[in-house]
């Protein structure tokens, strides 16, 4: 799109130029009332990026204020830049996920680094040392040659943003599905430590006071990629490439320092970093939440391009930039900071008492706004829903057992189907142990974080099966909840709270939003039952092209808390002779099944069931035995059921094995994914103990040190395999698709 | 026994490795900031792993050309200790303070993963925990690890068993295997693998912690008055 | 045989931080006359003679050798006896 | 204002993984008549006029953008009217 800044009010309305900068009619006949006035060229821009779905959230507002959001240790929850969490001592953790799906579509690189970089600032700039990273994303089936280049495009464009700034990427997750073909989901989240009287929030406080503009100058980066990332990804896409940003993480890791001792000076009132919309949403909204105006002039702000005009300047993403609001006079402690780190910082405004959103350039008025009509104000629309009838549909399927003939060989297939098989194609490319804290790495249930000083250690996951959720909705969010609990109590932790990141496709299609509002009420309710506050997430809609959607992909981050390190727990089985059992019961549910994927080449029919009630019982009871240092090892059983997680439970090199009896229908027992199970291994001493208090535990077999996995079904022989070959295929399958 | 962190901006392991000898080792250390600062003070200098300066141009490259590094060269020449790991041994071979440079990875892509590495010379001030052909275990964390050289300098550290460390299972093409070499003078040690990170069994392997020892109880035998 | 050498730069107005950092880093050498820094790769490549090499070399940049995005390029092919 | 154009190649007999990569690719997207690839580094510096201005980017290469250990450079200096 072209930049017609110069251009008159009158001409804006007469050619409908708002539709093109993405305000609908209505919308615009609601800024002349706002106004009283036309609005110019530049303040239509800055509404239409400001009630963008982006910033505004003007669609899914109503849905996620379903969110049970507080809990006695919520410190701040949706809202501000993160979600923060008291974890006592003092210190509180801070997080949230970010989704950068259409930048990484059109450039993989760099749409994958900038994201992190967005979250990472979303972290610090609530005065926390960013500690931990994680990812989630989602690709096509590794069979075409764009499919795999976005793929290591992305995880190179993780890698060297993350690992340059020196904040360890501990886990996330790589889920392959033909949806995503041409819709690849790119969602970050970034975990932060701060002290309780060191949080910062974004609000411009005390009229007088003066604005910062701090970090790297303003290009023409990105403009309009707020309204960029609300549009359907269609051909034209390619059109929009130069809207695409530049990371710099160099510049990023001198921000942070910067940024963290700067927040230890009495004369900082405020910080917020600019991200979707920046210059205009970080100002707007750090004045609409302290109940303030702002005027700056653009003539001040650090440019890095030659005469760009105000509506570049106030729209342009460009990365690695700050706003600060600091106290009157006192304005060069806080330059200087900056300054040490190289970094440009300089003042570009103040904190007014009438609250408008003032912009001068060249010396004239460019933009006069009432605040609140860019933040609060925002429209907000109540889409009609309607299920989606594929889901009526698979609603009356019966559960049927997909056939297997040799479960040995349908182990194998399954062990290297991509979202099952190893990631280390992935992770062994970031940065995981640096800062020291690493206790678990990538590739188990939960990264685990250690926090010195302290005895204690914090548990991260990001989950979610859209195919459960594309299946049923409701259903699906539930267990996108409990799973990622699942996986925070198997590593020893006690879940605390979660950050979500909904992505969806095109919400105006009402069985796209009747998805966003099922998953939303399930999600909610299980965070409800097993006591995770959501204190923040992200909205990522109209992931479609052609017409199809991407599967409903409202992914989980979630922060568990280990309150001493004794209770820290392996997924890995530990000892020869340790007894393995299964918590919970198994049914024959194969809908969304990794094998319904690889024997029937489609998703269909009912999710599994999950009952909430037993989920969270089930989960006290284990971390119960977990802190009576009765359990030797602890894995949830997911994609691929028992024996994925059995063979992955003897896939730690230890040359271990193990010998199972399991009875009933084999290929249920085997392959089925019923929800609320784990398994785990206990020493054979302890086997009363543990019985006792995890009631729903069952015995199938022992831990060997032959290298051999052997399964008996009804007393015949199953299965029997070299756990090397088995690792080795699962541990190749990734490499081999990229060849 | 006192150590200085040089801290370059784009450091990100400086924290890490005054963690290890300050905390776990129970030094006196600080981190000291690249610019305007005075070395003279220190029994000992750090250069912490990272991206100085993004790595932009070369990895090491512009930190190698920074004032700070003259008052390294001056500690060098008193005959006082360098450790540099990662970036920090980048920035010794692109400072001239070790011979060689360093190459991409051979398969272009960073790697994180625990090393298996043979002690190959135990008699430096950095390894006397060591033993000759024993095999440690520390975390790499690199994009830039392949060492290269040219064949007469490689005979030259091969002849004067400045070769310090070496990998089990190559894993970025380095040349001899090379994971971590010693100035002739044998004073100045560079290696990719992070013995900062590898300070705490908690973390998977406490193997680093022998060589600060090594170096502490080397200086105290020489220069302490009352150790 | 034919010696190609390209020229891929950044395009005008995406950031380039590398260049930033250089000129910052010769300014403070001593070199205060740069004002600018850009940077950019190479790439050299050999090539059987092939009629209409132009569009074959044009077509392995914007295919593998360019990124469209952020990266413009141009070329020189030049006859060498390579060894 | 002069524009100086720095190339920086690696040393014959330096491995250049990159290189490889690259000629392997090429060759595998059908433009088999690639026989070898080699990439490098460009610099693109905006100096003010200044006498001997070759004597002073030959000190910056040595001093700063090339490393001798594995790489050779060459420049070229033109007058622009740099805005
Ligand atoms: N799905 C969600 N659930 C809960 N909170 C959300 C969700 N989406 C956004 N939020 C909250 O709304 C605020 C604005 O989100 P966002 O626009 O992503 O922040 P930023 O402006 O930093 O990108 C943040 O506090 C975020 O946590
Ligand atoms: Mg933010």
């Amino acid at each position: 799109m072209q930049l017609m800044h110069n251009i008159s009010p009158e001409k804006v309305e007469q050619e409908n130029l708002y539709l093109e900068m993405g305000l609908s009619d209505d919308e615009f006949e609601k800024v002349k009332d706002i106004l009283g006035r036309r609005p110019n060229f530049i303040e239509t821009g800055i509404f239409s990026v400001m009630w963008s779905e982006h910033c505004s959230y003007k669609t899914s507002k109503p849905l996620l204020k379903k969110f049970p959001a507080d809990g006695p240790d919520v410190l701040q929850g949706p809202g501000e830049g993160a979600g923060v969490i008291d974890i006592g001592d003092g210190q509180a953790v801070v997080f949230k996920v970010e989704s950068h799906n259409h930048p990484s579509a059109v450039e993989p690189y760099q749409g994958a680094a900038t994201g992190v970089g967005g979250i990472i600032r979303d972290v610090f700039s609530m005065g926390a040392r960013p500690i931990a990273l994680m990812n989630s994303l989602r690709f096509g089936n590794l069979t075409t040659g764009r499919t795999k280049y976005l793929f290591q495009e992305v995880v190179h464009g993780i890698a060297g943003y993350g690992n340059c700034v020196g904040v360890p990427t501990v886990g996330g997750e790589v889920q392959f599905d033909d949806s995503y073909e041409e819709n690849p989901l790119v969602n970050a989240m970034c975990v932060g430590l701060v002290n309780h009287e060191d949080i910062q929030k974004g609000i411009a406080a005390g009229v007088g006071n003066t604005v910062i503009y701090a970090g790297a100058p303003t290009g023409r980066d990105g403009i309009h990629g707020a309204t960029f990332a609300s549009d359907d990804l269609s051909e034209e896409s390619d059109g929009d490439r130069p809207s695409v940003q530049v990371g710099d993480p160099f510049m990023e890791k001198l921000l942070i320092e910067a940024c963290l001792e700067v927040i230890h000076s009495d004369a900082l009132v405020g910080m917020q970093d600019m991200g979707a919309a920046g210059l205009t949403s970080s100002a707007s909204e750090m004045a609409s939440k302290a109940g303030t105006g702002i005027a700056m002039n653009l003539d001040l702000v650090p440019q890095r391009e030659e005469d760009m005009n105000a509506y570049e300047l106030m729209l342009s993403e460009s990365q690695e930039r700050m706003l600060l609001v600091v106290k009157q006079g006192r304005e060069q402690e806080i330059i200087d900071v900056f300054e040490k780190y190289g970094l440009q910082a300089v003042a570009v405004g103040e904190v007014t008492e009438e609250k408008s959103f003032l912009l001068k350039q060249h010396g004239e008025v460019v933009t006069d706004i009432p605040v609140d009509a860019l933040a609060e104000e925002a429209p907000v629309y109540h889409m009609p829903a309607k299920e989606a009838a594929y889901v009526k549909a698979f609603q009356q399927m019966e559960n049927t057992v997909p056939h297997v003939g040799d479960h040995g060989a349908m182990l194998k297939q399954l062990l290297q189907q991509p979202t099952i098989a190893s990631k280390e194609y992935a992770y062994d490319q970031f940065d995981s142990t640096v800062q020291t804290n690493t206790v678990v790495k990538p590739g188990s249930d939960s990264g685990v974080i250690r926090i010195k000083g302290t005895d204690k250690a914090l548990a991260i996951t990001t989950d979610c099966n859209s195919r459960y959720i594309y299946l049923d909705p409701e259903t699906g969010g539930k267990i996108a909840v409990a799973e990622a609990a699942r996986n925070i109590v198997s590593s020893g932790a006690r879940p605390i709270g979660l950050t979500d990141g909904l992505n969806f496709g095109n919400p105006t299609n009402p069985e796209v939003f009747w998805q966003m509002k099922q998953s939303v009420e399930g999600m909610s309710e299980a965070a409800r039952m097993l006591e995770t506050p959501v204190v923040s997430g992200n909205v990522s809609l109209y992931n479609q092209s052609n017409g199809r959607s991407i599967f409903p992909t409202p992914v989980v981050g979630m922060v568990g808390l280990i309150e001493s390190l004794e209770y820290l727990t392996p997924n890995f089985f530990q000892e020869p002779g340790d007894l393995i059992y299964v918590i919970g019961e198994t049914k024959a549910e194969f809908g969304g099944s990794e094998l319904q994927n690889v024997v029937e080449g489609t998703y269909q029919g009912k999710a599994p069931s999950i009952d909430l009630q037993v989920e969270a019982e089930r989960q006290k009871q284990l971390l119960a035995a977990i802190r009576q240092n009765l359990v030797q090892s602890a894995h949830d059983l997911a994609e691929g059921g028992l024996g994925v997680a059995l063979a992955e439970s003897v896939f730690n090199g230890k040359g271990l094995g193990l010998k199972a009896d399991i009875s009933g229908d084999p290929t249920t027992a085997m392959f089925s994914e019923s929800q609320s199970r784990f398994l785990v291994s206990v020493k054979p001493e302890q086997k009363g103990k543990f019985e006792a208090v995890v009631t729903a535990a069952r015995q199938i077999g022992r831990v060997t040190g032959d290298g051999k996995f052997v399964v008996r079904a009804n007393d015949g022989a199953l299965i029997d395999e070299n756990v090397q070959i088995l690792h080795d295929l699962w541990k190749g399958a990734i490499p081999c698709l990229l060849k | 026994m006192k150590f200085a962190v040089i801290v370059f901006p784009g450091s990100n392991c400086d924290r890490d490795m005054y963690h290890s000898v300050k905390h776990v080792l129970g030094m006196e250390a600080d981190l000291v900031w690249y610019e305007n600062s005075n070395l003279e003070n220190y029994d000992a200098i750090l250069l912490p792993g990272g991206f100085s300066y993004g790595d932009y141009l070369r990895s090491g490259a512009i930190a190698s050309a920074s004032n700070v590094m003259q008052q390294v060269k001056a500690h060098v020449d008193a005959g006082k200790p360098v450790l540099g790991v990662c970036n920090g041994f980048q920035i010794l071979l692109e400072a001239g303070l070790l011979p060689g440079a360093m190459l991409p990875n051979e398969n272009l892509s960073f790697m994180c993963h625990h090393e298996a590495l043979a002690v190959a010379n135990d008699a430096t001030r950095f390894t006397t925990n060591f033993k000759k052909g024993e095999v440690i275990h520390l975390p790499i964390a690199h994009g830039e690890g392949n060492y290269f050289t040219d064949d007469e300098t490689l005979s030259e550290l091969k002849k004067n068993n400045q070769i310090v460390f070496a990998y089990e299972n190559n894993p970025n093409g380095s040349a001899a295997d090379i994971a971590g070499i010693i100035n002739s003078e044998g004073n100045v040690l560079g290696m990719m693998p992070h013995p900062e990170r590898a300070v705490e069994k908690l973390l998977g392997s406490d193997d680093g912690t022998r060589l600060f020892q090594s170096l502490i109880e080397n200086w105290r035998d020489t220069y302490a008055v009352n150790a | 045989m034919k010696k190609v050498t390209i020229h891929i730069m950044p395009k005008q107005g995406v950031l380039d931080p590398q260049g930033k950092a250089i000129q910052t880093s010769l300014n403070g050498l001593g070199f205060s006359e740069v004002e600018d820094a850009q940077t950019g790769k190479l790439v050299e490549l050999f090539v059987e003679n092939h009629e209409d090499i132009d569009k074959r070399v044009g077509e392995m940049c914007d295919k593998l050798l360019a990124n469209p995005v952020m990266e413009d390029y141009h070329f020189e092919v030049e006859e060498v006896a390579h060894t």
